[in-house]
Parts: structure tokens; C-alpha cells; sequence
């Protein structure tokens, strides 16, 4: 069976990612898998400086979930060209760098310096942070403003450019066509959804932050529902996520309608999911006599 | 660093605190005082997370392992509820250690509650090098102190916050005791709750010694993966440490203290 | 201790509600548990006719929660004031109706033949239905036509009037103002999330209905953040729920700020918990020294 | 009906199933053929909701009741772990019956698979009383037969697909054999997969007999407050039963077949 998944001109070798922010710079887990494994790593959000990121605590677990305020910490756009990328350079899976900013040229500016980086695969855009210039609202809530992103970004960019798309709004479907029309080559959904844990005794939130970023298990019927809709508003490939834990739960999102999916928190519980996702995949593909992705998608509609 | 299976041998209570005690082959990677590993404690969603203990001993010859823990939620709940022959899913061994460490200054051992484990290993490496130490554990009452686990210590002094055993007071109201001459000589390894570390730590740094802690955070990779685990810089200027990349054992100084 | 809640002039006896769609019409629980220990029953949601609901399944399990795609299967109002209130007559528990429909006339009517019947102590409204004459976005989701939809039926509501807001929206605090301008005297927060799971030997969704809502302690991060978001943005009382399964969960809404409470799934999974987490909240009352409800929304900021 | 908990008297594998005994004191309600119960099967949300379970059998001396299970996911896993002296959490008796019933008919009990247990009880109270039925039961092959199960069944016919037991064929292939008089003055009393019950209530229909089936379907809260478990109404206009307040038990024609 053929696994590749073509995004933007250029094709990953299998649909596995490793999700942004659970998996460093990738090099984190070599001792622990053989990262040509992967189709894709997702670097950790990278910014145009260095971040140190939010007070600690940081993470806090939830039923099936935990919730993060990492706050974006990161080595900055140059540090991880200069110190990162060389690293990655033994292994045969594509590096996906996921950008972050809070304004527009934040995000134009760590584009540009990545353009000037080879070994990059293509450009996940977070636009779940607050954009500034637009009163702290995030980028992904508004179509118009996704959009008038992902064009700019799209000028600037000659590699793959994907969209990362928040749970966190009315109508995901409408902001993944404005993408879309904006030049998006994929969008990945789903980003975490807004929570908060408090402390009984301290009468406190736990995380110091206050609310993180709900993922794991317990999102997992919404990342499904959420593909399943923005597969039905776009012709682009959609890349799905959240609370994947298992080759089934993958295989629900192929079906929901995604050309290839993520694992975030997994990581941390198993370091060998990638792997075994693959795998299952892959018996599952045979049982199913399933040949190609998009075989996935004539299912369910 | 790897993650692997391996075999429970035993999991005993004494006192407070539950004792594991597992199977390390050779073919694994030598655990170091300070280092921790991350357990998988069931096959489900709840809990979530892998939970990190650090190594309380090693055998390399008879290739055992074990770690010291106590009961705080479901996680602990549920590996103290795990048989000899069960297995145990680990990531590990993961963080620093408290080595190196000088040969010729006079080292200084604390422990209180459940922060028994890296230092009790700790002192396990230098009686095996035949290195002097002194070790204070501290507990709030006789019956809390797990003495069989404490019988491989030669020089130790037990600590009650009720004067029911040993010193009364803490731990570190033992360590202000201490003639300073030869505490200014020391280098004191501390591990237990964050108050009794920075306690130690004032003591120590009004007496000019080196003073090592391991700290905790709430972890989610343990392997520097996820900047989950961060506790802040000395400098008040916005700068973090990850327990499980840069520590978990740091030298008091750098950490800022709240 | 104090446990009373005031809303729109009136008093509940304490925060404990029992959430819509969760406790039938009450009287399903009635073997189970003394009804009158409650401070608030809200029922099934009331349409105008009498709704058979979606195609089987409608219900599936996910990781600490589940989804459920009733489709608002109800007796219809004039069957609930004929058959149902009656049965709710022994018990001293407020009886507060949860009413749906898909025009603002439909959700008028339903309330005018509530307000001929006794007995009734509040409404709340669901707005998360689709509105027919806005091609089928929900009523919640825009805050224009949330405030209108309020004014409406407060003009024929003699009673409290809670809104009860659904946690799909980009700006849940917008919808709330909306609603508080438009009169209600309390919103509840959060309706369920939407979902899907897919059976990967069937290749199709497990629900008929395909999508359908997450509830359960999955969602109690997402709950807990909305509510104190919610909070932050209206002076009526909040009435908070998702994921209640223990006392601590409850106080943690309580901490959140909302005034009142309701327990959802967890009524499927233990009938005793309403009297659990009412005990519950007495005790952490009395060890953390808090004299009456609105004490708990000092502590957060 | 109401919640509470018992005591687990014995929880053995027997074949394919589990066959689980608790006590039932004499306070509780006298559970009914048919009848189920809802069983949280962990303190934890992992599982979270219950899972039905019908009766398998009913002791009043004793004060024992009893389910036979198979093992199918996480639930019925973590419930074949329980020992005797566990506590079990149920909710019930829930559901109706399949009582009444005609006494001076000739009654077919029929049970395909896990279906077995409320066949058997009903079986049990016809005992009981006295009066005649006839018992076939399917299965796929003879290994499969839990014989220690069946064993206090008077008039009992095994079915096995392939052959290895008893009649080769499925329990409906050896109704339709069935002497076509006997089955007009017959009333069907079928438990099992859905395709059985189906296929039983064709047979029925094609002779006019009378049948009843007990039917599954996933399950929230088990007393009709839900909405969550129904089944589709004969007659194709949308009308829906409720499995846990009108069922589990419905006369075949009832329902609309798929
Ligand atoms: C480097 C390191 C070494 C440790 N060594 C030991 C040890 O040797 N013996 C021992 O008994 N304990 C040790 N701990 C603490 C131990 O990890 C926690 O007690 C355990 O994770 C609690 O899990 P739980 O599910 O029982 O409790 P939970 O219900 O998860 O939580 C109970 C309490 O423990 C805290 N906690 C939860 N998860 C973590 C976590 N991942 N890290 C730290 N705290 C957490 C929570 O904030 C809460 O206050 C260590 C922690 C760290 C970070
Ligand atoms: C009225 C009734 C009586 C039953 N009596 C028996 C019995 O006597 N013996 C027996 O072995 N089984 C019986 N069942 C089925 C039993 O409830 C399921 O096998 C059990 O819930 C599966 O739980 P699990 O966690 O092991 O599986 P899961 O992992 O939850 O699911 C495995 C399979 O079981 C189905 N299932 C899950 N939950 C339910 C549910 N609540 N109701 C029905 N199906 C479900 C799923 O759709 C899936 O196909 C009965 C079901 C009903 C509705
Ligand atoms: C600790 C942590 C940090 C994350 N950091 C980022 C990030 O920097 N950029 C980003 O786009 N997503 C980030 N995410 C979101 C994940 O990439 C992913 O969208 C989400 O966790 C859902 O997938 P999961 O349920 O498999 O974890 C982070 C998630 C976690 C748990
Ligand atoms: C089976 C089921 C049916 C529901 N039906 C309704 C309904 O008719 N009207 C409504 O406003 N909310 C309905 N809800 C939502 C609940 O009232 C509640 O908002 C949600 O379940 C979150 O709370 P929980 O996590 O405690 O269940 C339903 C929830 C469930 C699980
Ligand atoms: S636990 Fe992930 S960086 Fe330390
Ligand atoms: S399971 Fe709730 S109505 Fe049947």
C-alpha cells in the first residue's frame, strides 16, 4: 500500500506526525525511536526571539487530558537554525517548523529567516496566539484576519504552508475556507481548547497562567467531529488531531477525512506511539484493502 | 534513556512509604543518585501521565533497582497496588545526578519524607567509595521514620518534629546545630518538601557552603520535551529551569526561591 | 452556613441542580434518591410538540465522557404540565423547565403555556439549537440574535429566566453580555461540546445522528474555564456545569463563580451524587470557613 | 429498583463466558426474568457509565443472584478481574420481564450466545412452577457450550454451526424444523445477537406464533430518563422504544427490523 501524502507539490512518506509542543525539536526523542520513522515532526512554536514562556505550574492532568500554559518557550526562529536543524540532519523525516507571532510581521519575519534554512519540510502556522495589533483576539478567530495571514505568509513562503486551526471558535469550517482561499496548501486542526483546573485547597488556579491548553483523550471526539466538518468546507488536505493514542484512533481521523494526522500528547505516555500508530495503520490498510489515503475518505460522508 | 519493561520484584510498605523494588539488566543504562525514572502505572487514560520517582538504590550485581514513594493520588494508589512478577513501564534513567561531587569536603546528607530516595542512593555511592558522609533524615513522628530502610546508613542522625525519636526538631533546626566551622567545610544534598530545601539552602549559604537540592515539578515527557516542567531562574528576570533537562538536582544558588 | 441562591428575585434551598437531559422529568430518579434534597430539577428540554428524537445510536462512551445525539426527545410541554408536573408536586425541589425550539415563536408558545401552569419555577433556555430561520447556525452562537431571542420571551416571562450558553462559540463572554442585556436573569454554562466517534470496522460514525454533544468529566476543564470567563463578564449569577462528578468539582465552579451548580453525566454513573456533592460542599464550607455562596468568588480574580 | 452495593460470591470463567454470583438480600426486589442490572464496574471515569447485565438466575433461599458475560472491551475486562468478597455497584432491577406469560402455551426458549443468562432465568422460574418449555440453545461450536451452565435445563436441544454438538445449523435452522403444529401452539421466547432474534421472529410471524425477544442497546442511564437507548417502533414513522423502560423485553412485532 502507498502511504504518502502529497501537501503543497511535495509529499510526506507516511501520514504520522509528531504534534507541535510535545515534541521538542524532535532530536528530544532520539534515544527513544527511530525518527525516520516519522512522516512528519512538528517543532515547538517558534517566535521570532527567544521565549522563556509562563510561571510555572506549567501542566496539570485532567480526565483523559491534561491542560498546558508552556507559554510558547522556545530557542527563537534563529537559534533553532543554527542549533537544532543541524541535529535533525541524520534523519529522513520531514521537519514541519510551526510558527508563532503575535503580529503579523512577527510571523513574517521567522518565515523569512526559514526560507533561508534548508532540511525544512514546510510551515505549520499557529494562529491561536493573540494578535496584538487586533486587541488580543487570536488570528484563528476571525476569517478575514486568518485569511489576510495566510496571504502574506504565502508571498513570503516557497515550502508547504499549513494552518493550524483552534477548536476554540464558532464556525472552524469558515475560517478553514478563508485559509484555504488565503493559499493555504493544508490546514491542521485541532489546536487545544480552553480550560482551567483550580486548586480546592489553595483556592487557586493550579496553573499559574490561570487557563491552559485542554489535549489527550478527552478532546478526542472533538478533534474528530471538528475534521470531519472542515473536510467537508475545503479541497486542501487536512491534517487531524488531538487525543490520538492508538492506530484506531488515527484511523478515525483518516475516515473523518484527514490526509494525516498528529500525535501530541501520546508522546509523553508512549514514546513508542508514532510507531505503533504506523504499524497499526498499516495492518488495518491490509485488512481493509485499503491502497491509498484518500481510499479513507469515500466512507463516510 | 529508554523507555522498557521490566520486572517487579517486590513492593513492600514500611511505615509511610512503599519500597519497589525491580529488575535493572546490565544491558541498561547505570542509574545515578539524583536520576529519576517515568512510570507508566496502568494501561489507561486515567491517569494520563507517567509519574516520575527517583532511584532509591542499585545493585549492579545482583542488577536490581528500587524506588521509595508514598501514597498521593490515584497514580501512587494504583503502583502500590502492583505484586512482584507484575510489569513495570518505565522511561528512564532520566535527569542529572548529584555526582560529581567533591571527595575531599565533608558531605552532608538530608532527607525528609518521601525526598528519601536519591539521597539514601546517594549515600548507598558513597559508602560504596568509602566516602565519609553525615545523613539527617527528618519526619514529624517516630512511627513515620522507615528505619529498615535507613539501617544501611553508618552515620545517621533521625530527626522528629515531636522529639519522639532522635533530635527534636527538623531536620534543618539539626543542620543550624551543626558546628559551623565544619559546615563551612561541608557540601549539603538535600532532598524533601520545598520548605525544608530552602530552609537548608539559607542555612547554608550564611555559612558560605555548596549546597545541592533535587526539586520536583509536575511533569508530562520528563525528557526536556515539553518545557512542562520548569521552575524559575535565581534573577527574578523571567528565565526557567526544566527539572527533568537541567535538574533534577541544581545547586541551590540558581534556583529562586518563593 | 447559607446555601440559598438567589436568581431574579428568587431562592433556590442550595447550588445542587440536576442538568437538562440528564434526570428525565425527575421522576425517573424518584426510587433512587429524596428529590426534595435538590435545589433545582431542570428538566428534558420542552418543545411546543411532542419529539420522538434522533435515530438510534445515540449514545456512545469516549475517554471520560460521552456523546450523545438525542435530538431533544421529549413529551412536548402540554404533556409535561399535564403528566410530569403533577408527579413533581411531593418534592420541595425547584422545577425549572429547559425549553427548546427552532423559531423564536416556538420558544414563545412553550413559554406562555409554561406560565399558565404552576409550580414552575424558572425556565432555561436552551439556545443551542439550530434556528431554522437563520439557516441553521444556533441561536447561541451570535450574540445579536441570542439578545433578541432573550428580550422576547423575558417580555412573557413572569419567572427566572436563565440562558443556557453553548460552549461552541469563539467568544462565550460575548454571548453572555448579549443575554444579560436582553434580560435573563442568570446563564448556565456550558451546554455539551460537539463530538463524533467513528466505528473503524463499521467505516462509518457510531451515531446515527453522526455528531453529537460531549459531556462528562472530559469536559470539566472546558467547563471551569468558561464559567470563570463568563463570570468575569456579567453581574447575574453564572450557573456552572460540565464534568461534575464530586464535591471538588463543584467547588471548583463554585470558585470559578458561578453561584449554582449542575451535575449532568454523572447522574448516569452514581444516582447519590447531588446528595454527595451537596454534603460535600457543606463540609468543605465549614473546614475553609465560608458563610454563603458568593464568599467562594472572592478568592479568584 | 435502586442503587446500592453487594457482595461477589464467585466470578468463573466457564467456557466462552463469565458466570458471576453476588448475594441479593431479601430486602432488595425480587428481580424478574429479563430484568437487568447496571454495574459500575471501577471508581474511575475510565470506564464511566455503567453496563447493563440481565439477571441469569435468582436464589430467593439463598439470597444469591447471578449474570453470565462475555468479555467484550475495558468494562467487561476490569469486571472478569473481580474476586469473590469485591463489592459489586449496581443499579436495578431494571426493565420488565418476560412475564406474564400464557401458561397453558407451549413455550420455546431460545438463547444464541451471551444471550443465554436471561433465557436461562426464565427457564429457571418455569421450573419452578412447573410448566413444560422446550430450550435450544446456539452456539458456534462445541467448545463454546458452557454445559455446566445448561445443565439444569430439562428438554434442552445444542445447535452448533459446524456440527461438533447436537443439531448442525443455528438455533433458528432447528426452529424451522420445528414440527410446524407445535410451533403454531408455541409462543418464542428468543434471546441472543440481533440477526438471531430477527431471524426467530420470521419464523415466528410466518406461523403466527407469538414472540418475544430481549433486545440490547448502549445504555446511559438505565431508568428511561435518558432517551439514550432506544430501538426503532414498527411502522416506519419515526416512533422509538425506549430499551431500559419499555424493554429489554418486546414482543418481535413491535419492532421495526433492520
Ligand atoms: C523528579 C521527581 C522525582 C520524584 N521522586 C519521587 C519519589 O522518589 N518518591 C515519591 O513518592 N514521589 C516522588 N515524586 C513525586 C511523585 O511524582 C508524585 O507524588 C506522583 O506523581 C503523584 O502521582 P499521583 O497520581 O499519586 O497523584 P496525583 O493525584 O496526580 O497528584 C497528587 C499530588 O502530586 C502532585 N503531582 C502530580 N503529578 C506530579 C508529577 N508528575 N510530578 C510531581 N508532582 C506531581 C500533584 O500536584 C498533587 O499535589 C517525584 C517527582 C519528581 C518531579
Ligand atoms: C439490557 C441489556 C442486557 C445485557 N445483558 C448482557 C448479559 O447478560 N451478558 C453480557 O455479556 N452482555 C450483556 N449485555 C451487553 C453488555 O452490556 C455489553 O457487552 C457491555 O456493556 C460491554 O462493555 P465493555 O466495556 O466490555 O465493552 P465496550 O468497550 O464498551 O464495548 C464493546 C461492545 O459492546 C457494546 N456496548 C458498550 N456499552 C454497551 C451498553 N451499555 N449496552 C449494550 N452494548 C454496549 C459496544 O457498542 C461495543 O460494540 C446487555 C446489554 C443490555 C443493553
Ligand atoms: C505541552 C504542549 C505544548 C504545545 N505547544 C504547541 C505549540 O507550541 N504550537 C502549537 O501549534 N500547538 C501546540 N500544542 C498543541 C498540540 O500540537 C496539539 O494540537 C494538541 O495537543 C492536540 O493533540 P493531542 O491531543 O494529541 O495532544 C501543544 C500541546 C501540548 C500538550
Ligand atoms: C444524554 C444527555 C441529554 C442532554 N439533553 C439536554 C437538553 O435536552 N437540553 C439541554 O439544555 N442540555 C442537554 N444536555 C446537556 C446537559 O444538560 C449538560 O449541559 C452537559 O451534559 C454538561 O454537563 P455534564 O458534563 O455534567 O453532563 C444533555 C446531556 C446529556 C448527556
Ligand atoms: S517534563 Fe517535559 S520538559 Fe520536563
Ligand atoms: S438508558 Fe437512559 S433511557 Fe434507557
Amino acid at each position: 500500500m502507498d502511504l504518502k501524502v502529497k501537501i503543497g507539490g511535495q509529499s510526506l512518506s507516511n501520514p504520522i506526525g509528531v504534534a507541535s509542543g510535545t515534541y521538542g525539536y524532535g532530536i528530544e526523542y532520539k534515544d527513544y525511536l527511530d525518527l525516520s520513522i516519522i512522516g512528519a515532526i512538528y517543532t515547538k512554536a517558534l517566535t521570532l526571539l527567544p521565549r522563556e514562556g509562563n510561571a510555572p505550574p506549567r501542566i496539570i492532568e485532567t480526565p483523559s487530558g491534561m491542560l498546558n500554559s508552556i507559554g510558547l518557550a522556545n530557542v527563537g526562529v534563529d537559534a533553532f537554525i543554527t542549533e537544532k536543524m543541524p541535529q535533525l540532519k541524520p534523519y529522513s523525516c520531514a521537519v514541519i517548523a510551526n510558527i508563532a507571532g503575535s503580529t503579523e510581521r512577527e510571523y513574517l519575519q521567522v518565515v523569512e529567516r526559514l526560507e533561508g534554512c534548508k532540511g525544512i519540510w514546510g510551515y505549520e502556522i499557529n494562529i491561536s496566539c493573540p494578535n496584538v495589533s487586533h486587541g488580543g483576539m487570536a488570528f484563528g478567530t476571525d476569517p478575514a484576519v486568518a485569511e489576510k495571514l495566510t496571504q502574506s505568509i504565502r508571498k513570503t513562503a516557497t515550502r508547504p504552508l499549513i494552518i493550524k486551526l483552534s477548536p476554540n471558535v464558532t464556525d472552524i469550517s469558515a475560517i478553514a475556507k478563508a485559509v484555504e482561499n488565503g493559499g493555504a496548501d493544508a490546514v491542521s486542526c485541532i489546536n487545544t481548547l480552553v480550560g482551567m483546573v483550580i486548586d480546592t485547597s489553595k483556592k487557586e488556579p493550579v496553573l499559574a497562567n490561570k487557563t491552559g491548553g485542554l489535549s489527550g483523550p478527552a478532546i478526542r471526539p472533538v478533534g474528530v467531529a471538528l475534521t470531519y466538518m472542515v473536510k467537508k468546507a475545503v479541497k486542501i488536505p487536512v491534517i487531524g488531531m488531538g487525543g490520538i493514542m492508538t492506530a484506531d484512533d488515527a484511523v478515525q481521523y483518516l475516515l473523518a477525512g484527514a490526509s494525516a494526522i498528529q500525535i501530541g500528547t501520546a508522546n509523553f505516555v508512549d514514546t513508542q506511539t508514532p510507531l505503533k500508530v504506523l504499524d497499526g495503520i498499516r495492518e488495518y490498510c491490509k485488512r481493509e484493502n485499503i491502497g491509498k489515503i484518500s481510499d479513507f475518505h469515500q466512507f463516510i460522508e | 534513556m529508554k523507555q522498557g519493561l521490566t520486572k517487579i520484584l517486590s513492593n513492600s510498605a514500611v511505615q509511610d512509604y512503599f519500597h519497589l523494588v525491580f529488575k535493572w539488566d546490565k544491558s541498561l543504562p547505570v542509574p545515578q543518585p539524583g536520576q529519576f525514572l517515568n512510570l507508566r502505572v496502568a494501561d489507561s487514560t486515567v491517569p494520563l501521565l507517567r509519574r516520575p520517582f527517583a532511584f532509591s538504590g542499585y545493585d549492579a550485581n545482583k542488577g536490581i533497582c528500587s524506588i521509595i514513594y508514598q501514597i498521593k493520588g490515584r497514580g501512587t494508589q494504583i503502583l502500590s497496588s502492583k505484586k512482584s512478577d507484575d510489569t513495570l513501564d518505565f522511561t528512564g534513567p532520566l535527569g542529572n545526578t548529584f555526582l560529581p561531587f567533591s571527595s575531599n569536603h565533608h558531605n552532608i546528607l538530608m532527607a525528609g519524607g518521601v525526598g528519601l530516595g536519591p539521597v539514601l542512593f546517594f549515600a548507598e555511592v558513597l559508602i560504596n567509595r568509602n566516602l565519609p558522609f553525615e545523613f539527617i533524615f527528618g519526619a514529624r513522628t517516630k512511627q513515620l521514620i522507615p528505619l529498615s530502610l535507613l539501617k544501611i546508613i553508618p552515620n545517621l542522625t533521625l530527626c522528629t518534629d515531636d522529639g519522639t525519636e532522635g533530635f527534636k526538631g527538623t531536620a534543618v533546626d539539626f543542620l543550624k546545630e551543626t558546628d559551623k566551622d565544619r559546615l563551612k567545610r561541608s557540601t549539603v544534598f538535600a532532598c524533601g518538601p520545598y520548605a525544608m530545601m530552602k530552609a537548608a539552602y539559607q542555612v547554608c549559604r550564611k555559612n558560605g557552603s555548596p549546597c545541592y537540592v533535587s526539586m520536583e515539578q509536575i511533569m508530562a515527557c520528563g525528557m526536556g520535551a515539553c518545557m512542562g516542567c520548569v521552575v524559575e531562574k535565581k534573577g527574578r528576570d523571567g528565565k526557567y529551569l526544566r527539572v527533568c533537562a537541567e535538574g533534577p538536582v541544581f545547586e541551590a544558588g540558581e534556583i529562586e526561591w518563593t
